[in-house]
């Protein structure tokens, strides 16, 4: 009876063991990595969506806009900020930052760009807004409504920005994002854009996106 | 074997010996590996390779290790299905030598593909009309395969069978190995075929298109059966090798007679339907093109490479292996077995550099491609790979059952 | 021994657990997928950033051709150059230097601050210094040679470009004290010497091609950058059209232009003037030439009398006589036949014009030869008329102030020119570089141009640069020249900076081009005439006091008023173009469409050209200054000039040229390429990719020959072998090529530069090295296109 | 994979007109400074340089003074039955777009196994044997539409596709959902000083392509493989016709001893 019951106890330590290996490889597969494999930034300046937005009641266009043949501005440039930021305008920090550092020594701000795509992308704006009529929403989420950038978590291997890519992994997502203001909504996966294109019948071929 | 309990200790070489053998092996292996890191590192403008060769040595040799490495399959067919069970005595040395060739060519191709950590995009974005995704699916596949058939073998060591978990593992494979032999079969044929097909289907390249029947499944079986018939012809090969080289006697003779007699049977039928394959293309499907016979022989890719490849490496090793005074003689069974394998080796070369030195657009001019150093070295490197696995294989693991008893 | 086992098992446990584990996380994957994406974007490979689009206008200064080109912006960055649709002269065509000119503006061969040089003149070295100190250097290097009261031994060569920055210089060395502006030469100064004897008139030839129906082309690479390429690649254009215009290209071998043209004439090397008397010849026997304007306007036609009673031959007997297609066809190996269909020809394509000089400009033929194609246009009385010959018109612009000079300068700009040119013996010509000895000067300046490398004259080019004492070169890159200078002032390119064109080479209108800096300098560079202000400033005095202005721009701004009061021509845009393609002239004058001068600056900047449809030549009694106030067939000046006894020496006739030697069985001839810029000017890389294999082939270059020239030296395709000239000899390889005259090695040029970056340099061999400048004893301008030459196989 | 026969409303296609062509080099530069293509310091190893669109000269062969030659600019003939590439390409990164007509690709996909280029009858596809590098501040004229490509992939001509892109975005800019005549065309076609290249939809009477392409001068590389190609040439000498391999009973004979009459 000993005998038989340290053979099965042998057996269990075993089995004991394999799982615990299992566990923790898994989990460090699952959280630890992810942690390492991204880091975060801070944006070079505190700017806020909703004071611009509400409080100034600009408007989107002011900043994002379609030049004349068509391109998209993006994220704007500092002779953008300069229209009315020739001069300190406020009290505020980050104004005195934004400033000091880059209006007065006319250095365009380094902005990390959440929704930068990889460089054989080429998307339209155009077609998207224009043609298709999609809200700014449907890909960039309520970026509008922020009262502070987000951070900004990039993969150190690949050099994107994690919504590039693994926002629509929920578990990856879930490892990097600790809190829910650190979430920059929506996702820019090619798989997500295929996915919309054949939903609407939309062309598919290789030239449509990349260059 | 799975009934024997107790495996014979077998006499091996000492220690210092063998790590003498296999250093200067290493040192090849080494060396290769420093021309792998320079591809890798610099990319292919290190090859000899260029916009109009775009497969240089690297993929001769890998169709040409893969048509070697055939005997593996073939082995496992004809000794668990049609149960050949002359093969027995050698089917272990056979699994390891495809083994050999495919991770071999598995691992040319890595570094022969300009973008290596892009490589599994042909499985992830598999174009399914692709000949090459049919090829890539099935070695990958047909390595797993083999890697399974491998295991018994290891499992057969002395001190692995000291784990009863392994010693199940072995001998339940061993059990099924017969679904692995047809899979490993299915998968192969497809892949030699599929081989044969990527140049086949290349209807911009004269030289090595064929339409029609000629096509599917003609040039498909060619490949196969040339595959088929030299394969084996290397296995001999390999076990004469190694019992010069050990000074032990590992297989019957006879057995070898056999194996080259199956070899040159096979290749008597592969050369009859190859030369009907030239004369109707010769004939037919050239001139339908607009070029000649003679159009796709230019010097240095001159005539003397059809010779070669159909009547000194091909009829040649054909006859003699079927002589059964030559073949039980092993200088003619070695000579036989060698020209067989370097008719192959010949036969893929004319499919990938001649098919490519042939210009397609008539203002364009034959072109001449020399492999550097560095793709001889990645050459050198995958025989020593295979120099260097089939010597550890041979002293760790039980390869030869009957070695015991011949040497007894 | 069981406890060891019990560990390796749990260990083994543990990693099989741990491996399974790990597999069935993300991170494996996702690892394998980030490693692929990273080969995505990897960062040694650039990501051009966007930017605001844009589409500027500019003029090309890739050459002396004027083009207007449209330059596109993404941001701060100039990122592509396509054709100006609206520019008069090239309406949207440009040549591949245009379009590629970007690699040299952001090239690897430019400078980047001023030099002062370290080293030797043959290995130097490089020390970047300030502005102040390189202009004080330059001051006071001139302050010491005008207090030495050398100032006259102060020489500058530059381009061979009509352009108020020439005129800088001129007007620079002037207030210095020295008249030494020496002009890089071009095949158009001898068509100038053709005009100033013929028509007597100081200027340039302008061919009407737009309009001419046929356009007989006597070895000019029309169609590897003769005169401007957009316009003769219109007019080429033309040959297809419904109303189509005629190329007739004579010429020995088969060129690009050749193989294009309506017709080829293939003929012996150097014999185009006899050709031309052929034609003459023809057209005087039958009567197809324009009797009354010949009886009319021209001199030295019929025989004549001169004012002491001395019997002349006029040219039609001399053509008559000595140019009978027969004995045509024995100097030319035309068949006589066919010149008599070449005359028919000529005459039946009313209007037509006879253009010569060979290359793309760059080669130098004897005055005779021009002089003989030049009487084709007078014999068909094709002399200021639509469809025919102009002198090309002056642009109305401001004049200079006069130059203030002091005591030195006075007494500097009194003495004679070091070259020679003017001088007795070479009334006729403006610049000859080649005469300059390097012992007379005691400081050159070295201004947008290479003679180191592209002066037919490579002797003394070469002395020059190794003995002239102080060299300071005014350049955008490092070529040959530049870097054997001692100082550096490195200038901005054509898109950065302020400069101008006044004459569009060929052209009959009047057409003005303004280049204003597209983008901010990208280096530490500056304008040629804002260097030569700041140089003034820093000299002071009366120098200083010639140069009142602040910048560049302002000079230019200044000098536009003078379009501006004529209150004449259009700017370049799409309604002047639209009108032109009508045929019809500027709505208003230009003063209504600008009032005031701002606007018109302002539309200036922005279009950059201005241009007269209306050419306004005036009668031809002002394009016929001789003193007979005729067409000359006889030309006094050259009678005056030289005292020759003999008549045909005055008037065109055919000299043989000397391409035997003893011991040189063949003749080199230089082959002017489109590709390669063979005015020792940059060639951007992409011009160098379109090269052929059997043109250059690693750095060796191939010369081309006929396959029977080959059999008879038994050489072969791509052998090496060395081409010798009296002068010296290359090592190159071979090129059959049946389009090559038998006999004829042609070998390209602009090829073996010493210099610029390693895309350029060390490429084949300089064809200088083996070509001969013989002086033309009229001109004092080189003869320059072909030497007698041997093969050898090494 | 190509259709079988085109039914698509769209073939974008070029008619090159090889009597007008004098092989001035215009289109390739401009193409190659278009679409970011690289350059090395030895251009002259035509095997291994990166060329997206190569200008080929041929001879008539003949003697003095009877020799003549001919230029045959050749972009990618974006195939349209069978396009040999895109059915060899393992990891489909090339692709057969069927609203348009283009073959594309994307080169962040492609794997460097380079078995499109042994299909490509053409020599049309470019591998980048070396990393891609620009000296000094030349990466600064790089077109920010065109992606530079990394070493290890292949790549090719596209007709400019990214124009296609900008127009399209030009045109909703300017309130309309479809493309005019000459909104879209290659900087290849824009650049020809000659007006050799022509450029559009070979399926719309509109364009003048589609005209051109019924000329009895018309003909296309290689038409005997049955590639479809949607670049036409143009010429009225026999003997360029001859060399694009047009006819495969007169060329059996022309084409051996025509083999020495190239240039490059």
């Amino acid at each position: 009876m000993r005998v038989i019951s340290q053979k099965r106890m042998n057996s269990a330590i075993m089995v004991a063991i394999f799982l615990a290996g299992f566990v923790v490889f898994h989990f460090i597969g699952r959280y630890f990595v992810p942690m390492l494999a991204y880091t975060r930034h801070e944006q070079p300046v505190d700017f806020s969506h909703v004071f611009h937005g509400n409080d100034v009641d600009m408007s989107c266009e002011t900043c994002h806009f379609f030049y004349e043949d068509g391109s998209w501005s993006g994220i704007p440039t500092l002779d953008v900020c300069m229209n009315c930021h020739s001069e300190q305008l406020g009290e505020s920090e980050a104004e005195k930052v934004f400033v000091t550092e880059y209006v007065q020594k006319n250095r365009e701000v380094q902005w990390e760009l959440y929704f930068r795509q990889p460089q054989c992308v080429s998307f339209s704006h155009s077609s998207h807004v224009k043609e298709a009529k999609l809200a700014c929403e449907t890909c960039h989420g309520p970026q509008g409504l922020s009262r502070h950038p987000t951070k900004y978590i990039v993969n150190r291997i690949t050099k994107y920005s994690y919504v590039v890519y693994d926002s629509a992994s929920s578990t990856i997502g879930s490892a990097l994002v600790r809190s829910p203001e650190e979430n920059v909504w929506g996702t820019m996966g090619m798989d997500e854009c295929a996915k919309c294109h054949r939903a609407r019948g939309v062309s598919t071929a290789c030239f449509i996106c990349h260059k | 074997m799975s009934s024997q309990t107790d495996m014979p200790t077998l006499q091996r070489c000492s220690a210092p010996k063998f790590l003498l053998w296999l250093s200067f092996w290493v040192l090849l292996l080494l060396w290769g590996a420093y021309g792998a890191f320079l591809c890798l590192y610099k990319g292919l403008n290190q090859t000899g390779m260029n916009n109009y060769f775009v497969f240089g040595v690297w993929i001769t040799v890998d169709l040409a290790i893969i048509a070697l490495g055939a005997g593996a399959f073939f082995s496992g067919f004809l000794f668990y299905v049609l149960r050949f069970n002359f093969l027995k005595e050698l089917i272990g040395a056979a699994v390891v030598v495809g083994f050999i060739c495919y991770s071999g060519a598995i691992g040319m191709l890595t570094i022969d593909i300009g973008q290596p950590l892009r490589g599994y995009f042909s499985f992830w974005h598999a174009n399914v009309h692709s000949m090459l995704t049919e090829v890539i699916f099935c070695i990958t596949l047909y390595l797993f395969v083999l890697t399974i058939e491998f295991v018994p073998l290891i499992t057969e060591n002395r001190r692995i069978r000291e784990m009863p978990f392994l010693r199940h593992l072995g001998e339940n494979l061993h059990g099924i190995m017969v679904v692995f032999a047809l899979v490993g079969t299915f998968l192969s044929f497809f892949h030699q075929g599929s081989l044969g097909g990527m140049f086949g289907t290349l209807f911009a390249r004269p030289f090595s298109y064929r339409t029609g029947v000629a096509i599917w499944p003609w040039t498909f079986f060619l490949f196969i059966l040339s595959a088929i018939a030299a394969g084996p012809a290397l296995t001999t090969l390999v076990v004469w090798a190694t019992q010069k080289i050990t000074r032990r006697r590992l297989v019957n003779r006879p057995t070898l007679s056999r194996l080259a007699k199956l070899s040159a049977i096979l290749l008597v039928i592969y050369l009859v339907l190859k030369a009907a394959d030239t004369i109707y293309w010769a004939n037919f499907t050239a001139p339908e093109m607009g070029f000649r016979f003679t159009d796709f022989y230019k010097s240095p890719y001159g005539m003397w490479l059809l010779f070669g490849e159909f009547y000194l490496f091909g009829l040649v090793p054909a006859i003699i292996l079927l002589i059964p005074r030559a073949r039980d003689n092993d200088f003619w069974l070695v000579i036989g077995c060698l020209f067989t394998c370097m008719g192959i080796v010949l036969n893929r070369f004319s499919f990938t550099i001649q098919t490519l030195a042939v210009p397609v657009m008539p203002f364009e001019k034959f072109v001449v491609y020399s492999p550097t150093w560095q793709e001889w070295s990645i050459v050198a490197a995958v025989i020593s790979y295979g120099v260097i696995l089939f010597s550890l294989a041979y002293r760790y693991l039980h390869l030869f059952p009957r070695e015991a008893e011949l040497n007894g | 021994m069981k406890v060891d086992r019990r560990i390796f098992l749990k260990t083994l446990a543990f990693a099989g657990g741990g491996s399974l584990g790990f597999l069935s996380s993300p991170a494996p994957w996702h690892i394998v997928r980030d490693l692929a994406r990273w080969t995505q974007n990897w960062p040694w490979v650039p990501v051009p950033p966007h930017g605001q689009p844009a589409y500027e206008k500019a003029i090309c200064m890739m050459c002396d051709g004027g083009c207007g080109i449209k330059v596109r912006k993404v941001g701060p960055r100039m990122v592509r150059i396509d054709g100006d649709k609206d520019h008069p002269l090239n309406r949207g065509l440009i040549c591949p230097h245009g379009t590629a000119a970007l690699q040299t503006v952001y090239g690897p061969s430019r400078i980047r601050q001023p030099l002062k040089r370290t080293g030797t003149r043959e290995k130097p070295d490089w020390k970047p210094v300030s502005w102040e100190q390189a202009i004080g250097e330059v001051a006071a290097k001139i302050q010491e040679i005008r207090a030495a009261g050398e100032s006259h031994r102060i020489v500058c060569i530059t381009n061979n470009c009509e352009s108020t920055v020439n005129q800088l210089l001129e007007r620079f060395l002037q207030a210095v004290g020295s008249k030494n502006l020496v002009r890089m030469n071009s095949g158009r100064d001898v068509r100038n010497v053709a005009l100033k004897l013929m028509q007597g008139v100081d200027g340039d030839m302008a061919y009407d091609i737009e309009n001419a129906k046929l356009i007989a082309s006597f070895g000019c690479s029309l169609l590897e950058g003769w005169g401007t390429w957009g316009r003769l690649y219109r007019s080429y254009a033309r040959t297809f059209a419904d109303n189509p215009v005629q190329i007739i290209q004579v010429e020995p071998n088969l060129s690009i232009t050749a193989s294009k043209a309506t017709q080829w004439v293939p003929i012996k090397p150097g014999t185009e003037g006899a050709l031309a008397l052929g034609i003459a010849h023809v057209l005087i026997r039958e009567r197809l030439h324009d009797e009354d304007f010949v009886e009319k306007h021209c001199f030295g036609f019929e025989d004549w009398e001169d004012s002491s009673g001395k019997g002349h031959s006029g040219f039609k007997s001399h053509v008559l006589a000595q140019y009978a297609p027969q004995a045509v066809e024995r100097i030319t190996t035309v068949p006589a036949k066919e010149i008599e269909k070449l005359a028919f020809k000529f005459a039946e394509n009313m209007p037509a014009v006879a253009v010569g000089g060979k290359g793309d400009g760059q080669l130098f033929t004897n005055v005779y030869e021009l002089m003989a194609i030049h009487s084709l246009n007078a014999l068909m009385g094709n002399i200021n008329k639509t469809g025919g010959v102009f002198v090309k018109p002056e642009v109305p612009l401001t004049p200079l102030p006069p130059v203030v000079m002091d005591e030195e300068a006075a007494r500097g700009y009194a003495v004679d020119r070091l070259d020679g040119a003017g001088s007795a013996a070479h009334p006729f010509s403006k610049s000859l570089p080649g005469n300059l000895k390097a012992d007379e000067i005691r400081m050159l300046f070295v201004h947008d141009s290479n003679p180191y490398y592209a002066m037919p004259e490579q002797n003394t080019a070469h002395e020059l640069f190794e003995k002239a004492p102080f060299i300071v070169a005014l350049s955008c890159c490092m070529n040959e020249s530049a870097a054997r200078a001692d100082l550096i002032l490195p200038l901005n390119t054509g898109l950065e900076k302020w400069d101008d064109q006044i004459v569009a080479p060929d052209s009959p209108h009047p057409i003005y081009n303004l280049s204003r800096p597209l983008v901010e300098p990208l280096y530490d560079n500056k304008d040629a005439g804002g260097v030569l202000i700041e140089i003034a400033k820093t000299l002071g005095g009366t120098i200083a006091e010639s140069f009142p202005w602040a910048s560049m721009g302002e000079v230019l701004e200044m000098r536009v008023q003078g379009i501006h009061e004529t209150g004449r021509g259009m700017i370049a845009s799409p309604d002047a173009m639209a009108m032109l393609d009508r045929g019809l002239g500027p709505e208003g004058s230009l003063s209504q469409q600008y009032p005031s001068f701002a606007s018109l600056w302002k539309k200036l900047l922005e279009d950059n050209c201005w241009f007269d449809p209306e050419p306004h030549h005036g009668p031809l009694q002002k394009a016929l200054l001789t003193p007979s106030k005729k067409f000359e067939f006889y030309s006094q000046r050259l009678k005056d000039a030289f005292g020759f006894e003999e008549d045909a020496a005055c008037m065109p006739h055919y000299e043989e040229a000397s391409l035997n030697k003893d011991g040189f069985d063949l003749v080199i001839m230089a082959e002017d390429t489109l590709t390669m810029a063979d005015d020792g000017k940059d060639t951007p890389p992409f011009l160098m990719k379109q090269l052929s294999d059997n043109v250059l082939k690693g750095n060796e270059l191939f010369v081309r020959i006929n396959p029977i020239t080959a059999l008879y030296h038994d050489l072969e395709e791509g052998d090496r072998v060395i081409v010798e000239s009296p002068r010296g000899k290359v090592e190159v390889r071979l090129h059959l090529f049946e389009g090559v005259r038998e006999g004829v090695v042609l070998i390209p040029l602009g090829f073996g530069h010493s210099a610029y970056d390693e895309f350029l340099r060390d490429k084949g061999v300089n064809a200088n090295e083996v070509l001969e400048a013989k002086t033309d004893t009229i001109t004092g301008l080189p003869i320059w296109w072909a030497t007698p030459g041997k093969i050898t196989k090494v | 994979m190509s259709t079988e026969s085109p039914q698509q409303s769209v073939r974008y296609g070029m008619v090159i007109d090889l009597d007008k062509c004098t092989g001035c080099g215009n289109c390739a530069v401009a193409c190659h400074m278009e679409n970011n293509v690289p350059f090395r310091t030895d251009e002259s190893d035509k095997s291994r340089n990166m060329a997206w669109l190569r200008i080929y000269k041929v001879k008539n062969g003949a003697e003095y003074p009877h020799a003549r030659v001919a230029y045959i600019p050749r972009p990618c003939m974006q195939c349209d039955r069978h396009t040999p590439c895109v059915s060899v390409c393992p990891a489909s990164a090339t692709n057969y777009d069927k609203s348009t007509g283009l073959v594309d690709q994307i080169n962040t996909r492609c794997i460097g196994c380079r078995y499109c280029m042994a299909a490509c009858p053409y020599m049309v596809r470019c591998f980048n044997w070396w990393d891609p590098a620009w000296p000094a501040d030349a990466e600064k004229y790089l077109n920010p539409d065109v992606a530079p490509r990394m070493r290890g992939v292949v790549e090719k001509c596209t007709f400019c596709s990214h124009r296609y892109i900008q127009a399209k975005n030009r045109a909703r800019q300017e309130g309309r959902n479809y493309l005019e005549k000459g909104d879209y065309i290659p900087a290849c076609v824009e650049a020809c000083p000659v007006e050799a290249m022509h450029f559009g939809d070979l399926n719309d009477p509109e364009y003048e392509v589609a005209h051109l392409i019924k000329s009895p001068r018309a003909f296309r590389l290689l038409e005997r493989l049955h590639t479809e190609p949607k670049v036409y040439y143009l010429s009225s000498h026999e003997w360029v016709r001859r060399w694009a391999d047009n006819d495969a009973v007169n060329t059996q004979s022309a084409y051996s001893q025509q083999r020495q009459g190239v240039e490059s």
